[in-house]
C-alpha cells in the first residue's frame, strides 16, 4: 500500500506541497524573524510616505518592494508577507485541531453505534440525521458569538485563543457526522465477519475486540476521510473569518485576509493584494485534494478514478 | 407515494421542531440583550425592564418558546406592532417588520440567484463531465479534469471579489451586482445577477464536472452496460441511455443537497455581492441579534434543505424503478 | 469432423466451412502491476449448429476470449493479436460500426448474472426490443411484439404483461430466460453463453439448459458454452475445449474428453466434481495449488507447478518445454499417449467410479 | 441628529462591516477639494449666526427659489429605509430629511441665503419663533390660522399639548430628550417620571408646566431659563402629532402629516412615494416649498450605485438626487476631479465631531500627565483612514464643528493637523515624568470593520508611547449603551457627537457638564470640572446667540487643552451630487445635507 502510494508521482509531489505549507505555518515566527518584520506593525503610521490618506500604498502593485516582498496591506499597511505566514499558521492550526476532534468523535460514536447496534445505534444514527439537517454555515455564524460568550463576558476583550477555541468547537459540532456514519457502516460490516465472531466466541471483552480487531480495520476510511475533511475545514474556517465572525484584526488569518481583500478599498486600488491569500489557498487545497485522491487510491485501488 | 411523502414530511416536521428548540436556546446564549437594541437611546433601567416585559424576555425560556410555537402555528394579535397572521415568527426587533414578510421579501433574490446559478452549473458542469467521460483518457479529458480540480478548490470569497475587482472596479465592464425584481425589469434582473451566477456556477460546475465524470465512468464498467453493447447498441446510445441513467442517482442526490442549502440562503455569495437574499438576512439578523429574524431564517433554510431531500428521494422513484416508496 | 485444430502458433487459412475460426489469439491487458497475458495463442474453429463447450477455472481466459470475439474488451488497456474470422470476416481489425452490426445480430451473448447484466432502469420488453429495432430496422411497435413473442418462446407466462415489468420484478430463472430471449431476438448464428447457469439453482439450471437446446434446434445457431462445470458440459456440448491459464490444454468431442481425458488438469477437474453415483466414501481430490498468476506465468508447461505427474515425464521437460496441442483429439502434455491412457484407467478412473 | 445620529453611524458601520460587504474606504482619499478654500468658508461660517426671527420673518409663503418652477417628479435613491415616521421617534439623518417635507413644528430653520449657509429660526406653525419675557423661563407661542393636517382638520393647541405629552410615553424612546428634560427639570431620562404613560391614561401635564389657555396658545414653563427653546422646537422630534389621528406604535408607519407632502405609498425597505398635500397652505409656511409633484424614493440604493447612476445622468436619473447618500468614497476623487460634475456637486460638513473619550472615573486616567500623553500619542490618522481618507474626514483640532457657530480652524493644541500619526516621543517623555510608563489603557472599540481597523492602529500608536493597550470590541448595535454605562471598564473609546442645532449649547452641556453624569447619559468621559459646570450655567443664560457662541468657543478650548478629558479626532464631511435636471440643489449646513424643500425640476 505504502509502495503503491510512493509509485504515484502526483501524490508524492502534492504531499511535499502540503508538507511545505505545514512547515511554513510551523516556522512562521522564525521566518518572520529572519525577514525582520512582524504582521502587527502599522506601516501606514510608521511610514506614512508609503501611503495616501486612505491608507492605499502609493507604489504600484500594493507597494511590493525589496523591503516588502508581498507589499503592504491597504488600510493600516501591515506587511503582507508576514501576515500571510501567520495567517496560514492560524488557519492550519485551527483546521488540524478540528480534524482531530471530529475524527475522534467519529470513531467514538461511529464505532460504538456500529458495534453495539440496537438502541445505541438507533439513537446515534438519529442524532446524525438530525445534525445533518442543520443549515451548517448559518449555524456557525449564529453560534460563534454564543460560544465566545461562554468563555468571556461580552465586556472583556476576547482573547484570540477563545475565538480559536470557539471556531474549533462550532466546526467540530457539525463536522463529525459524515465520518461517524461511514465508520458505523464499516463496523457494522466488520461485526458480521468471522474473525470478530471468533474473537467473541473466544470470550474476548468488547473493548479488546474493538481495539484489536475493529480499529485496525477502520484505519483506511479514517485516513481517506481525514485527508478529505481537513481542506474543507480550512475553507470553512476561512469562510467564517471572511464573514467577520471568526478571527479578526489584528490577528492574521487566511480568511480574514480574504475579508480585507473583498473591501472596496482593495478592489478599487490594489488587486495585487488579493492574490496572495487567494493563490496560496488554491495551491494548498488542490495539493491536499490530490493527496487525498492518492491516499484513497493507495488504500483501495478498486474504486475507479 | 403519498404515504411516503406524508411520512417524510412528518419526520421533517419533527426535525424542524427540535431545530427550533436548539436555535431558540442558541439565541439565549447570545451575549447581547435584544431589549438593549429596542430600548434605543434614552434608555433607563426602567425602560429596559418595560421592554423586557413587552418582548416577553422576562418570562421563563420554556414559556417564551411555547408562545413562539403557538404564534407560529396560529398567529397572534398581541404584538404592539400590529396583528401577525400565521406563520408568525413575530416582528423583527431591528426593523419592526413582520419576520415572515421580511423572509418573503428576501426570498426572490435568493431564488433568482440559486435557480439561475443552478441552470448555469448544471449545464456547464454535467456537459463538461460527460464530455470528459466520453473522451476518457484523452487530452480533453485531462484538461477538463485538471481544470475542474483547480476551480473546485477556489472559494467564492476569493473568486467573487476577484471578479468584482476586475469586471466592476477596474474595467467597469459590468455594474456592481444588484438584485432587481424580474417582474419589474427583467433586463436589470439579469444583468444584475450575471456576475454572481457566473462565479457561483463556476465553482459548483467544477464539482459537477468531476462527479458526472467519475459516476459515468463507474457506470460504464457496469455489466448491464456491457450487455447493451453486446446487443449491438451504439456506444453513444449506451452512453446516453444506459450509463447516464445510472449516473443520475448520485448527481440528483448532490444536486438536491446543494439546491437545498442554496435556497436556504447562499450566505457567502449573497454577502460577497451584497445581494438582499436570505443568506445576507441571516448574517444581519446575527449582527443585530434579532431573535425572531434569526429563528425565522434558520427554520426557513432548514425547511428548504429537508424539502429538497424529500423531493430528491421522491425523484429516485422516477429514476430507478427498483426504488419503491412507502 | 468437428473441430479442426492447428498447432499453436501456426497460421493456416481457416477451414472453409468453419463458421467461426479463431487463430493464434493473444489478448493481454496492461494493469498497474504489469501486463497480464489473459489469452495466449488460442486457436479453434466452430461450425454452424454445433455447440462448443469451453471449460476451465475462473481466470483461465474463457470469458476474455469471447468478449474479444465481440470486441467488447476495453481498447484502452487491451492489446489483441491473432485473428478471429466470422464467416471469413476479420473481427480483430473490424471497425466499431461493423462490430455493432454483428453484435446481437449475428453474434449474441448471454451473461452469467442476469441480475447485473440487465439494466435495472428499463422494462424487460424494451431491452429485448432494442436490438430488434436496431438490426431489423423494425418499428417500435413491431419490435415490442417481437419482444413479447420471444418472452413467450423462452417460456415466460403471460409475456404481454411481463414485458412491461422491470428485471428486478423477475425471478432469477425468468431473468435468465429474458436474457436468452434478448440474445435470440434477432436469431443469431452464433450464441455465446458465458456461464449462463452458474448463478441459478440446480432445478432452474436444468430448465435453462433444456431451453437452450430446444432453441438451438429451432434457430440452428452455433453455441459457445462457457462453464467450469463438466456436468453441464456433458449434456450441452458436442465438443469440448479445456482451457488453463490462457491457453487450451485438451480438446475433443464430449465423449472423447469425458470418457478418456488425457490431460492431468482435466483429470483434476473430473476428480474435483462430485457425482450422484460416486461412492460417498471416496474423497474428492481437488487440484493442489492455485491457478497461476498470469502476470508471471510458469515456464514450460503452465500446469507443471500443480501437476502430480511431472516425475512420470522425467527430466525437466515440463519446466522448460511448452507442450503443444495437436490437431483433432489431443492434449498439451508431455506424457506419452500410453502413459496418459494407463494413468487414467488405472489411477484416475477407479476414483471416479 | 445627536445621539441617534451616532447610533445610526454605529449601526451603519456594522452594516458596512458585516452586511454590505463592499464597505467604505477608497482609492485616493488624498485628492479631495482644496483645503484652503474650505478654511475661508469656515471663517465666513463663524460670522454667520442664527437669529431668532420675529412675526414678520415667520410669515409665509417662503421666498421663491430663484429659477424654480413647479411640476415634475424627482426620484430619490436612498440606502436606508425609514424605520420611523412618527416625528417623536425621528432622530436620524435620513428620517429627518424626509420629515422636512412631512412634519411641521412650532418653529423651523428658514434659509436666509440661497447657499444654505445662513439661517434664522422662525415660527413654523407658530406666528413667531417664540416670545419670552423672563430670559427663557416662560415661552409663549401662538398658532397661525389655516394650519391643517393632511386630513384637513385644523391644528390646535390641543394637538401641540398631545404631541408634547406623548413624548413621555414609554413607546417614544428614539427621539431627542431636551424639551422633556427641561419641562421636568431633570437630567438624563428621569423626566419620564413626570408623566409615565403619556396622555394615554387620562393624565396630563399641569398648567404649571405646559399651558394651553385657548385653541391657539401654547405656553411652556421651565424652572430654569432655556433661551435655546426656539432651536429645540425646530427639531423633527418636536413636530406636531395629530391628537385624534394618533395610533401610538402604528403611527410610526403611517403618520398624519402637516407638511407640503404626504405619503402616497410606503413599502419599507423598497420604496416610498410622496405627493402634494392639498391641505398644506403655503401662505402659512415660511420655510417650505411645493414645487415638485412627486418624490419617488427607492431604498437599498448603495452609495456606489446612486453615485454611478447620478454621474451617468441618463433617463430618470437626470431628475434624481439623494438626500441621504453621499458620493461613495471610491468615486470621490473622480467626482471632485471632473469639471462637468462641478455644477451638480455640493460639498459640506456633517455636524459630527469625532473624539476619543478618556474615562475620568478611572483612577489612572485622573492623572493629567497621562491624559496629555494620550493626547500627544494618539494617532488620529487611522480614524481618517478607516472612513475613507481626507475627502470624508478632516483631522479635527477642537470639538466645535465647522457647522456650529464658534468654530476656530486654527485651534490645534496637540498638533494633530501637522502630525496626525501622533507624537509618541513627547508622550513617552510625559509618561516618564509622571512615572506612569506601562499604564494600562482599556480601549473599547465598535466591532465593525472600520472600528477594528482604527482601534488596532491607534493601539499600536499608543503602545509606542509606552502604554499597555487592551482592545475590547463592543457589539456595534449596543456600542453607545455600553460606553454610556457609568461603571463601564473602558479607559478610552471613540464617540462622535453632532450638534442638534448650530450652537455649542447642544455640544458642551450634554457632553461635559459634570452634573449630568448619569447612567446612559452622554458625558462619556464623566468629566466633572467646576469651571466647566459654572461656565455652562453662565453661558446658558446669555440670551444673545452671538455672544453665547463666542463664550462657548472659549470654554471648548479650555476643555480640549486644559481638561483633556477628550481628544478630538475628525470633522465628518460629505459630498453629494444631483442629476442635471434637478434645480435648487443646496447643501444646507443645518440639515447637514441637500435641502429637499428647495428642490425643483428644471
Amino acid at each position: 500500500m505504502w509502495i503503491r502510494f510512493k509509485r504515484d508521482r502526483t501524490g508524492v509531489i502534492s504531499a511535499y506541497v502540503v508538507a511545505f505549507f505545514f512547515l511554513v505555518g510551523l516556522l512562521a515566527p522564525v521566518i518572520a524573524n529572519l525577514y525582520g518584520k512582524n504582521p502587527y506593525t502599522v506601516y501606514a503610521d510608521e511610514r506614512p510616505e508609503l501611503f495616501d490618506s486612505a491608507g492605499v500604498p502609493v507604489q504600484p502593485n500594493g507597494g511590493i518592494s525589496g523591503e516588502f516582498w508581498f507589499g503592504l496591506e491597504p488600510g493600516n499597511g501591515y506587511d503582507v508577507f508576514t501576515k500571510l505566514l501567520y495567517g496560514i499558521r492560524t488557519s492550519l492550526m485551527i483546521s488540524v485541531a478540528v480534524t482531530l476532534a471530529t475524527v475522534l468523535t467519529g470513531i467514538l460514536l461511529g464505532v460504538t453505534a456500529g458495534y453495539l447496534g440496537g438502541r445505541a445505534d438507533y439513537w446515534i444514527s438519529r442524532v446524525i440525521d438530525f445534525l445533518l439537517a442543520f443549515p451548517a454555515q448559518l449555524f456557525f455564524i449564529a453560534s460563534m458569538p454564543v460560544v465566545v460568550s461562554l468563555f468571556v463576558s461580552p465586556r472583556d476583550e476576547t482573547p484570540v485563543y477563545v475565538r480559536v477555541v470557539a471556531l474549533i468547537l462550532v466546526q467540530w459540532f457539525l463536522g463529525w457526522m459524515s465520518l461517524g456514519r461511514i465508520l458505523r457502516g464499516t463496523t457494522l460490516a466488520l461485526r458480521e465477519r468471522e474473525f470478530i465472531d471468533a474473537a467473541k466466541v473466544s470470550g474476548a471483552p468488547p473493548g479488546r475486540i474493538i481495539r484489536k480487531e475493529i480499529l485496525p480495520n477502520v484505519v483506511t476510511p479514517i485516513l481517506v476521510q481525514g485527508t478529505y475533511m481537513l481542506p474543507n475545514f480550512v475553507t470553512a474556517e476561512a469562510g467564517l473569518s471572511f464573514l467577520g465572525v471568526g478571527i479578526v484584526e489584528p490577528t492574521p488569518d487566511w480568511g480574514q485576509m480574504f475579508a480585507k481583500a473583498s473591501t472596496e478599498l482593495v478592489m478599487q486600488n490594489d488587486i495585487t493584494y488579493m492574490f496572495f491569500p487567494g493563490i496560496s489557498m488554491i495551491v494548498f487545497i488542490v495539493a491536499f485534494n490530490l493527496l487525498g485522491d492518492s491516499v484513497r487510491d493507495a488504500f483501495d485501488p478498486k474504486t475507479a478514478r | 407515494m403519498l404515504r411516503f411523502l406524508l411520512r417524510r414530511s412528518l419526520g421533517a416536521v419533527v426535525i424542524l421542531f427540535l431545530l427550533s428548540i436548539v436555535a431558540f436556546l442558541l439565541f439565549f446564549g447570545m451575549p447581547r440583550d435584544p431589549a438593549l437594541l429596542m430600548c434605543g437611546k434614552t434608555c433607563t433601567p426602567a425602560n429596559l425592564e418595560n421592554l423586557h416585559h413587552v418582548l416577553g424576555l422576562d418570562k421563563p425560556i420554556p414559556e417564551q418558546y411555547w408562545i413562539f410555537l403557538t404564534n407560529l402555528v396560529m398567529g397572534s394579535d398581541d404584538f404592539a406592532q400590529g396583528p401577525c397572521p400565521a406563520p408568525c415568527f413575530g416582528y423583527s426587533y431591528h426593523s419592526n417588520e413582520q419576520v415572515w414578510g421580511t423572509l418573503m421579501d428576501r426570498l426572490p433574490a435568493t431564488v433568482s440567484l440559486t435557480l439561475g446559478g443552478a441552470v448555469f452549473f448544471l449545464v456547464i458542469g454535467l456537459g463538461t463531465g460527460l464530455i470528459a467521460a466520453w473522451k476518457r483518457g484523452t487530452i480533453v479529458d485531462k484538461t477538463f479534469t485538471a481544470g475542474a480540480m483547480v476551480i473546485s478548490s477556489m472559494q467564492i470569497y476569493f473568486l467573487g471579489p476577484l471578479a468584482l475587482a476586475i469586471l466592476v472596479y477596474q474595467t467597469h465592464v459590468f455594474d456592481k451586482p444588484a438584485y432587481n425584481e424580474f417582474t419589474e425589469n427583467p433586463g436589470a434582473w439579469f444583468s444584475g445577477l450575471i456576475i454572481p451566477w457566473v462565479v457561483l456556477s463556476t465553482i459548483f460546475a467544477s464539482q459537477y464536472t468531476r462527479m458526472a465524470r467519475s459516476s459515468m465512468i463507474e457506470q460504464l464498467q457496469e455489466e448491464h452496460v456491457r450487455t447493451a453493447r453486446a446487443k449491438g447498441m451504439s456506444r453513444r446510445y449506451v452512453f446516453l441511455r444506459y450509463a447516464w441513467r445510472g449516473s443520475l442517482i448520485p448527481i440528483v442526490t448532490i444536486f438536491g443537497i446543494d439546491l437545498g442549502s442554496l435556497l436556504g440562503g447562499a450566505i457567502i455569495t449573497e454577502y460577497t455581492f451584497g445581494l438582499p437574499g436570505l443568506g445576507r438576512l441571516a448574517v444581519e439578523s446575527v449582527f443585530f441579534s434579532d431573535l425572531p429574524l434569526l429563528l425565522g431564517v434558520m427554520l426557513f433554510s432548514a425547511t428548504m434543505i429537508l424539502l429538497c431531500n424529500i423531493v430528491v428521494d421522491a425523484a429516485y422513484a422516477f429514476i430507478d424503478p427498483r426504488v419503491r416508496l412507502a | 469432423m468437428t473441430t479442426v485444430t492447428q498447432e499453436a502458433g501456426a497460421s493456416v487459412p481457416a477451414d472453409a466451412d468453419a463458421f467461426l475460426s479463431v487463430r493464434d489469439l493473444h489478448v493481454s491487458f496492461r494493469t498497474e502491476d504489469g501486463v497480464v497475458r489473459a489469452v495466449d495463442g488460442l486457436s479453434f474453429d466452430l461450425e454452424r449448429g454445433r455447440t462448443l463447450g469451453i471449460v476451465g477455472e475462473s481466470g483461465s481466459g474463457k470469458s476474455v476470449t469471447n468478449l474479444t470475439i465481440l470486441g467488447l474488451h476495453n481498447p484502452m488497456f487491451t492489446t489483441v493479436e491473432g485473428e478471429i474470422l466470422l464467416e471469413g470476416q476479420e473481427l480483430t481489425t473490424a471497425r466499431e460500426s461493423e462490430l455493432e452490426k454483428l453484435r446481437g445480430n449475428k453474434v449474441a451473448m448471454i451473461f452469467q448474472d442476469p441480475l447485473t447484466a440487465l439494466s435495472p432502469y428499463y422494462t424487460v420488453g424494451r431491452q429485448i426490443a432494442e436490438p430488434y429495432m436496431k438490426h431489423m430496422r423494425a418499428s417500435k411497435k413491431a419490435a415490442w411484439e417481437r419482444a413479447v413473442e420471444m418472452l413467450g418462446k423462452v417460456g415466460i407466462p403471460n409475456p404481454r404483461q411481463r414485458a412491461k415489468d422491470y428485471p428486478h420484478q423477475f425471478s432469477g430463472g425468468m431473468r435468465q430466460r429474458a436474457m436468452i430471449a434478448m440474445a435470440l431476438v434477432c436469431d443469431p448464428d452464433l450464441l455465446i453463453a458465458d456461464e449462463p447457469t452458474t448463478a441459478l439453482d440446480v432445478t432452474v439450471q436444468a430448465q435453462i439448459l433444456d431451453l437452450l437446446k430446444d432453441l438451438q434446434q429451432e434457430f440452428g445457431s452455433a453455441i459457445i458454452f462457457i462453464t467450469h462445470d463438466l456436468g453441464v458440459i456433458a449434456d450441452m456440448a458436442d465438443d469440448i475445449m479445456v482451457m488453463y491459464a490462457g491457453s487450451a490444454v485438451e480438446r475433443g468431442t464430449v465423449h472423447e474428453v469425458l470418457r478418456a481425458p488425457q490431460h492431468p488438469y482435466t483429470w483434476g477437474l473430473l476428480n474435483s466434481m462430485p457425482r450422484l453415483d460416486s461412492d460417498p466414501n471416496a474423497p474428492l481430490a481437488p487440484i493442489p495449488g492455485a491457478p497461476p498468476s498470469l502476470l508471471h506465468p510458469p515456464s514450460g508447461c503452465r500446469f507443471h507447478p500443480r501437476c502430480t505427474f511431472q516425475d512420470r515425464v522425467g527430466g525437466t521437460r515440463c519446466v522448460t518445454e511448452v507442450p503443444l496441442l495437436g490437431p483433432d483429439r489431443s492434449s498439451a502434455c508431455h506424457l506419452t499417449a500410453d502413459q496418459k491412457r494407463t494413468i487414467f484407467t488405472e489411477e484416475i478412473k477407479p476414483r471416479l467410479r | 441628529m445627536g445621539r441617534s445620529g451616532r447610533h445610526t453611524r454605529a449601526v451603519i458601520s456594522v452594516l458596512a462591516a458585516g452586511v454590505l460587504v463592499l464597505t467604505g474606504c477608497s482609492s485616493g482619499g488624498s485628492k479631495s477639494g482644496g483645503n484652503d478654500k474650505e478654511q475661508q468658508e469656515n471663517a465666513e461660517r463663524q460670522k454667520a449666526l442664527i437669529k431668532f426671527g420675529d412675526a414678520a420673518a415667520s410669515k409665509g409663503p417662503a421666498a421663491e427659489v430663484p429659477g424654480a418652477k413647479p411640476g415634475g417628479t424627482i426620484s430619490v435613491p436612498a440606502r436606508d429605509s425609514y424605520a420611523h415616521l412618527d416625528p417623536a421617534q425621528i432622530y436620524v439623518f435620513n428620517e429627518m430629511g424626509v420629515a422636512l417635507l412631512l412634519h411641521r413644528g412650532l418653529t423651523g430653520y428658514k434659509a436666509t441665503s440661497n447657499d444654505g449657509k445662513e439661517h434664522e429660526v422662525v415660527g413654523d406653525l407658530a406666528t413667531d419663533s417664540g416670545t419670552t419675557t423672563d430670559g427663557g423661563r416662560t415661552w409663549k407661542y401662538t398658532l397661525k390660522d389655516g394650519i391643517k393636517f393632511q386630513d384637513g382638520s385644523a391644528i390646535t393647541s390641543a394637538d401641540i399639548r398631545h404631541s408634547v405629552e406623548r413624548l413621555f410615553a414609554p413607546f417614544i424612546n428614539q427621539g431627542p430628550p431636551y424639551l422633556q428634560q427641561w419641562l421636568a427639570d431633570t437630567p438624563g431620562s428621569d423626566y419620564r417620571k413626570l408623566l409615565p404613560d403619556g396622555p394615554f391614561k387620562g393624565k396630563h401635564l399641569p398648567d404649571s408646566v405646559l399651558e394651553t389657555p385657548d385653541a391657539k396658545t401654547v405656553v411652556f414653563k421651565f424652572k430654569k431659563p432655556h433661551p435655546d427653546l426656539p432651536y429645540a422646537l425646530a427639531m423633527t422630534g418636536y413636530a406636531v402629532v395629530s391628537q385624534k389621528g394618533d395610533t401610538k406604535e402604528k403611527y410610526d408607519k403611517a403618520p398624519v402629516v402637516s407638511g407640503p407632502y404626504k405619503i402616497e405609498s410606503f413599502r419599507s425597505g423598497k420604496s416610498m412615494v410622496l405627493v402634494k398635500n392639498t391641505n398644506w397652505d403655503p401662505a402659512t409656511d415660511p420655510i417650505r416649498h411645493q414645487y415638485v409633484d412627486r418624490f419617488t424614493i427607492t431604498f437599498n440604493q448603495q452609495y456606489e450605485d446612486s453615485t454611478k447612476a447620478l454621474v451617468a445622468d441618463s433617463g430618470t436619473d437626470r431628475t434624481a438626487v439623494s438626500w441621504q447618500n453621499s458620493v461613495d468614497a471610491g468615486n470621490l476623487s473622480k467626482v471632485l476631479g471632473d469639471p462637468k460634475m462641478k455644477p451638480r456637486t455640493v460639498i459640506g460638513y456633517q455636524p459630527f465631531v469625532g473624539q476619543i473619550n478618556i474615562n475620568l472615573s478611572h483612577k489612572p486616567m485622573q492623572d493629567k500627565k497621562v491624559r496629555e500623553a494620550i493626547a500627544y500619542a494618539l494617532p488620529v490618522s487611522p480614524f481618517v483612514r478607516a472612513y475613507g481618507g481626507s475627502a470624508a474626514m478632516e483631522v479635527a483640532g477642537g470639538i466645535i464643528s465647522p457647522t456650529v457657530s464658534g468654530y476656530d480652524p486654527s485651534f490645534d493644541p496637540w498638533g494633530k493637523k501637522k502630525n496626525p500619526a501622533g507624537d509618541p516621543a513627547k508622550a513617552k517623555k510625559l509618561l516618564e515624568e509622571a512615572g506612569k510608563v506601562g499604564t494600562k489603557l482599556t480601549f473599547g472599540y465598535v466591532n465593525s470593520q472600520e472600528g477594528q481597523a482604527y482601534s488596532t492602529a491607534m493601539a499600536a500608536g499608543l503602545e509606542k508611547a509606552g502604554f499597555d493597550v487592551q482592545r475590547q470590541e463592543i457589539p456595534a448595535e449596543t456600542y453607545f449603551d455600553q460606553v454610556s454605562k457609568l461603571n463601564n471598564n473602558y479607559d478610552i473609546f471613540h464617540t462622535s457627537w453632532a450638534a442638534d442645532w448650530p450652537s455649542a449649547s447642544t455640544v458642551i452641556p450634554p457632553l461635559y457638564d459634570g452634573r449630568v453624569i448619569a447612567e446612559g447619559a452622554q458625558n462619556y468621559s464623566q468629566v466633572d470640572d467646576p469651571r466647566i459646570n459654572s461656565e455652562i450655567d453662565r453661558i446658558s443664560r446669555i440670551a444673545d446667540p452671538a455672544k453665547a457662541a463666542a463664550e462657548w468657543q472659549k470654554l471648548a478650548e479650555y476643555i480640549v487643552k486644559d481638561v483633556v478629558n477628550i481628544v478630538p479626532t475628525a470633522y465628518y464631511k460629505q459630498v453629494q451630487i444631483a442629476g442635471s435636471k434637478v434645480g435648487g440643489v443646496v447643501y444646507d449646513d443645518v440639515i447637514g445635507g441637500v435641502d429637499p424643500r428647495r428642490l425643483y425640476v428644471k
